[in-house]
C-alpha cells in the first residue's frame, strides 16, 4: 500500500483550508515568490494533460528551486515527469501513463528509473486518478466506482473495496487525493485569482479544489468586468488560489488550446537526445532550458518568436 | 443617532455584519443575511467573498435590485462564478465555506433548527417549506450565524423535527452523529446576542441590544436560557452603518 | 423507508441505457409526440431551479395528458409541483423546498396536501437531492458526503451511513436517483440534442444523465456550427437526448437567464387566488392556462405580447 | 481490387470498422481505431457518436490533420462538446458508451491486456506506459474490440500484470469481481477475428483474412487457441472501404 493517510485524509485537509485566509482580494505575484510556497517533500499535482496546458512555467520555476522529495501527480505525464526524475526532485510518481505519444514511443528515463528502484510509479487508471481528484474537491475520503476493479492496479496504490449498503454491489473505493499544492496554467483570470480556461476542462478545477495550496500561472490577466460579464465561464473561484502569475506561452512548447500549437519537431530533438545519451541528455536539457534562463521570458527566447508566431498560427489553422 | 427609528430588519443586518471579518467567504441569503454580507463587505472586510444557495460566487447587487431568491438574475449581478448548486455545496463540504447564514421558524436550546413541520412529518399540523440548503450549511460550513426576530413562538426546548442540526441534544453529539466541522458559533435576535456553552451547547445571552434587559430576553425565550457572566450591551447602529445599509435597499423591500 | 429501489438500482438503470439507441441524429419533434414517452407511475425530474429555467412548456404539455400516479422531483419545487398536486397527477414529491419564495410565504396547497395525507413530500436537503442526482449521473449507487449527518432528515427517504474504509469516518451514504424521464429547458441546442445552457447550470446536466429518458425543450435551434465553434458550452451531449422541441419562451413566466425576467406579479396574483379558495383557484388557473390552450403559443397569447417584450427587456436590464 | 497493397493498419481499421452499427456510441483511441471508427461512420453508421479520451464527444475530425494524442486541438476539431476527461469516463460508468476500442503490449488467452510492466510491477524488466484509460474503457463500456497487430510476442497465456481486465481467470470471474456489465467481445488481429467461449471465456478464432490458414493463426498464437466450427473466412476490404480510409490520412500518417 502507497497511499498515505496525509493524501486521503479529508478531516486533516479540511482543517488545512479552513485555517487559511481565502481572500477576494489581488493575488498577482512573481513566478520565483509563488513557488516559494512549495515544500521538499510536498505532493505537487500538475493541470493539463500530457502536452495539453501544462503548467510549464511553473515546473520550470518550481525545479530552479532544486525542490527535493517531491511526489509528482499527473492524469497523463509528459516529459516534465522526466524531468522531475532527473532533476532529483521527485521520489514518487502517480500518474495513469506516461510518455510523450505514440511517434516518441516509451520513456527510456522513467525505464531507467523505474527499473532500478530509483523513483517510483503508483499507476492508476486515468479515471481512478481522476476520482482521486474529484473526491478531494468534494471533501470526502473516497468515491465509489467500478474501475479498476479485478485488475492487479487494484494493489499498487493499495485500493479497498466496499459493499453497496442499498444495492448490495461490490465496488471500488477509491481512495481521494489531497495534493499539498496544484500547478494550474489557465488562459485567463482576473488579478483576484477568478480562472477562466477554453477548450479542454483537463482536470484542472479538481485539482485546484482538491490542493491546500493553489499556485496559477495565466496567459493574460483580465479586468475585473472580463470575468464578471461571463461568470458562467469562471472555472476556478479566486478564493481557492494562493498566488497568480501573468505567465504568456506558460505552456509552450506544449500546446494551449486556442493559443499555440504544440512543438512535435522539439519533442522529437528531445527524445532523439535521450534514445543516444539516456537521462545525461536530460540532465543537459535542464541546464540549457531550465537552470540556465533566469526569467521565463529567457526559455522562451531559446525557441525564438518567430517558432512562438508559428504556433499561434498553426492553433488557429487547426481549428478554423 | 439617525432620525428614522431602527428597524428589526436593519438591527439584525448590522449585528450581523459586525460578526464577520475581511477575507471571508460566507455562505449568505436572502432578507437580512444579504445585507449583513453586503454592508460587512463595504465597511470592514472588502476581502469578504459572498456566496449564495443558486450557485453564486462573488455577486455585487445592485442597490435597489436585491434579489428575491438566492437563484434568479439579480442574485447573479456581478457575479465572478456560477458554479452551480451541487458544486457550490460541495465547496463548502471541503472547507471553503468560513461562515454561513440561516434563519428558522424553530430554534431549540442547543440550536436545532426547524424549517420542515410543526407536529409530526407524516402528517404536520404545519407543513413548513423544508429545508432548501439551510440543512448543507449548517452541516458544512465552517460556522453559522442565525439570523432571526426573537418571537417567544420560534424558541422552544426542544425542535419538532431537526432539519438543520446545531448540537443536537448538547455536549458532544453533533460530533459523535459525524459532522466533525462546524456548529452554531451565534444567534443574533432582535433582542441581543446568544452564543452556545462549550460544555452542554446550551443557548447563553452574551449582550443584549440597547434599551433590553435580561429580564425581558428570559420572558421572551420559553427555555432555560444561559446568561453569560457580566452580559455586555451592544452598541447601537452607527449612522453610517445605516447609511451604507439604507443605500443598499432604497425602496426598503427588505429593511422593512 | 420511502426510497425504492427503482430509484437507486445503478445496475438496473445501466441496463435500460445500455438497451436503448444512443443517435447521434436529428432529434426534434413536437410537445405532444415528446410527452408521450411519459408513463403514469413514472419518476418525473425537472430542471432549472424554483422560477429560474423551469421547464414549464413540457411540463404544461404533460399535464394536459392528464398523467397519474407520477412522482415529480425537483431541488426547489415551485408552482409546477402545486399543479401536479391539484390536477391529481402526482403521489409523491421529492424536493428540498416548495412554495416561491419569501413575500409569497408557505404553499398553502403543499400544506393542504400534505397535512391531509393526500400527497407525500419527500424531502432532502439541497445537496442531499443534488448528490442523489449526480450519483445517478456518475452510474454509482450513492454518494459519500456529510450533509443531512444527525438530522431527522436521515429517516425520511430512509437513508443509511457507512463508515470510510480508509479513515474510519462516519459517511452519509446519500442514495442515487435515476429519474424515469429528465424535463430540460435550454437556452440552445442543435437538432441533433447538443445543448448549451447560459448563466446558471442549476442541475440540469445531472438529471440528463441520471435519468432513463431525456426530453427537451429550447429557446432556439441553431446551426450545427454554431455548437461546434464552442463545444465547451455544451453541458447536455445529443446521444443521451430523446427528443428535443424549439418553444420559445419555454419557461415563461418563470425567468430564463439572460433572455426574460420572471413575472413576479403574476406569481401574486396566482397566490392571492390560493389565498381566496385554495386548490380550487389552481383547478381554475389550470383549465386556463394548461388545459384551455391547444397549443404552446395558445398559452403564451394569455400573457401577451407586451408582457413577453417587457419580459425580455428587464433581463437586460437586469444584467446590464 | 484496388492496386496498392493493403497495410496492417488498413486491415484492422476495416475489419474493426465493420463491427460497428449505426446509432452507437464508441470509446476510440488514436491510430487504428480513430480510422475504424471514422470510416464505419463514413459508410454505415452517420448516426455514430465518436467520443475520445482527451474529452472530446463528436469530433469532426479534418483529413489530413489526425490527432497524436487524444487530448490534443486537433482530436477536439469540430466537437460537439469538451465534457473533461473524467466526466466523460463517468458517462461510460453510467452506461452512455456502447462500444470502446483498445489495444496492448500484452493479451493472454482470456481477452486481459497489460500495458504496464513486462516482469514484476516494483522492478519490471521493462516499464511500460501504463493504463492510460485503457482499464476504464474495458470496465466500463458496452463491449471492448481490441484492434492488435498479430505478433507471437503479444499473445501470453497470461498476462505478467492484468492492467486492464478481460475475463480475468476465465468463466464468470470477470463478474464476480465487480464488473457486472461489458468484456472483451471481439479481438481483431492482422490474422483473423477472435471471440471468446461464452463458458469458459478463452479466446476463440472465428474467422481468419484472405489468405491466411488456421495453422498460421496457431503457429502464431503462444496458447491453446480454441477454434469455432466452421471457421469463416473474412471478406477483403473493398475498393470503397480503403478509397473513404486513404482519404482520411492521405499522408499515410496511421495507416504505414
Amino acid at each position: 500500500m502507497t497511499i498515505t493517510p496525509r493524501e486521503f485524509d479529508f478531516r486533516a485537509a479540511r482543517a488545512r483550508l479552513a485555517a487559511k485566509p481565502k481572500s477576494a482580494g489581488e493575488k498577482l505575484t512573481t513566478l520565483e515568490a509563488a513557488l516559494g510556497r512549495v515544500a521538499d517533500g510536498d505532493h505537487v499535482a500538475l493541470g493539463g494533460c500530457l502536452y495539453s496546458r501544462t503548467p510549464l512555467a511553473l515546473m520550470w520555476a518550481l525545479l530552479r528551486r532544486r525542490p527535493r522529495g517531491l511526489a509528482l501527480s499527473r492524469n497523463l505525464m509528459c516529459y516534465e515527469g522526466e524531468w522531475g526524475m532527473v532533476a532529483g526532485a521527485v521520489h514518487k510518481v502517480v500518474t495513469s501513463w506516461m510518455g510523450i505519444g505514440l511517434p516518441w514511443g516509451l520513456s527510456k528515463v522513467m525505464r531507467e528509473y523505474v527499473e532500478k528502484g530509483r523513483v517510483a510509479v503508483e499507476e492508476w487508471s486515468h479515471l481512478g486518478l481522476g476520482l482521486r481528484y474529484r473526491a478531494a474537491a468534494m471533501g470526502v475520503p473516497f468515491l465509489p466506482s467500478l474501475t479498476m476493479l479485478g485488475s492487479d492496479l487494484m494493489d499498487v496504490g493499495g485500493s479497498t473495496t466496499l459493499t453497496c449498503p442499498y444495492t448490495g454491489a461490490l465496488l471500488h473505493a477509491v481512495p481521494a487525493l489531497f495534493p499539498d499544492v496544484a500547478l494550474i496554467h489557465v488562459h485567463r483570470a482576473d488579478r483576484f485569482g477568478n480562472a477562466q480556461i477554453d477548450g479542454y476542462p483537463h482536470m484542472d478545477a479538481d485539482i485546484a479544489r482538491a490542493a491546500a495550496t493553489v499556485l496559477m500561472s495565466a496567459e493574460e490577466i483580465v479586468e475585473d468586468d472580463a470575468i464578471r460579464r461571463h461568470p458562467d465561464r469562471t472555472v476556478i473561484p479566486g478564493f481557492a488560489v494562493d498566488a497568480l502569475v501573468h505567465v504568456p506561452h506558460g505552456s509552450y512548447p506544449h500546446e494551449c488550446y486556442g493559443l499555440y500549437d504544440a512543438e512535435a519537431p522539439h519533442f522529437t530533438e528531445y527524445v532523439a537526445g535521450i534514445q543516444q545519451s539516456g537521462a545525461d541528455s536530460v540532465a543537459r536539457y535542464l541546464d540549457r532550458y531550465v537552470y540556465g534562463p533566469t526569467t521565463h521570458a529567457e526559455y522562451l527566447a531559446l525557441f525564438g518568436d518567430r517558432a512562438l508566431a508559428d504556433a499561434r498560427r498553426r492553433a488557429h489553422e487547426i481549428l478554423a | 443617532m439617525t432620525a428614522a427609528p431602527v428597524t428589526a430588519t436593519e438591527l439584525l443586518a448590522v449585528m450581523g455584519a459586525r460578526a464577520l471579518r475581511d477575507n471571508q467567504t460566507v455562505f449568505t441569503g436572502v432578507g437580512a443575511p444579504m445585507l449583513a454580507t453586503a454592508l460587512a463587505q463595504r465597511l470592514h472586510a472588502p476581502g469578504l467573498t459572498m456566496v449564495v444557495e443558486g450557485g453564486v460566487v462573488g455577486p455585487a447587487w445592485k442597490p435597489g435590485w436585491l434579489p428575491i431568491s438566492t437563484n434568479e438574475m439579480r442574485a447573479a449581478y456581478g457575479a465572478r462564478m456560477l458554479p452551480g448548486i451541487t458544486d457550490l455545496f460541495l465547496m463548502a463540504q471541503r472547507g471553503f465555506l468560513d461562515v454561513g447564514f440561516i434563519g428558522g421558524a424553530q430554534i431549540d436550546q442547543h440550536g436545532n433548527l426547524n424549517t420542515t413541520a410543526i407536529g409530526s412529518y407524516e402528517r404536520p399540523a404545519v407543513r413548513l417549506p423544508g429545508s432548501g440548503g439551510a440543512n448543507d450549511i449548517i452541516s458544512l460550513c465552517g460556522e453559522v450565524i442565525v439570523l432571526t426576530a426573537h418571537e417567544p413562538r420560534r424558541f422552544v426546548p426542544r425542535v419538532d423535527f431537526v432539519t438543520s442540526p446545531g448540537y443536537l441534544s448538547g455536549g458532544d453529539e453533533r460530533r459523535r452523529r459525524g459532522l466533525i466541522f462546524g456548529g452554531v458559533a451565534r444567534v443574533v435576535t432582535t433582542l441581543g446576542l446568544f452564543g452556545f456553552d462549550p460544555e452542554t451547547r446550551r443557548m447563553r445571552l452574551e449582550a443584549v441590544h440597547p434599551g433590553i434587559t435580561v429580564a425581558e430576553v428570559r420572558a421572551s425565550t420559553p427555555f432555560d436560557l444561559l446568561v453569560a457572566d457580566g452580559v455586555g450591551t451592544t452598541d447601537a447602529p452607527t449612522e453610517r452603518e445605516l447609511a451604507v445599509l439604507r443605500a443598499l435597499d432604497p425602496a426598503r423591500q427588505f429593511l422593512g
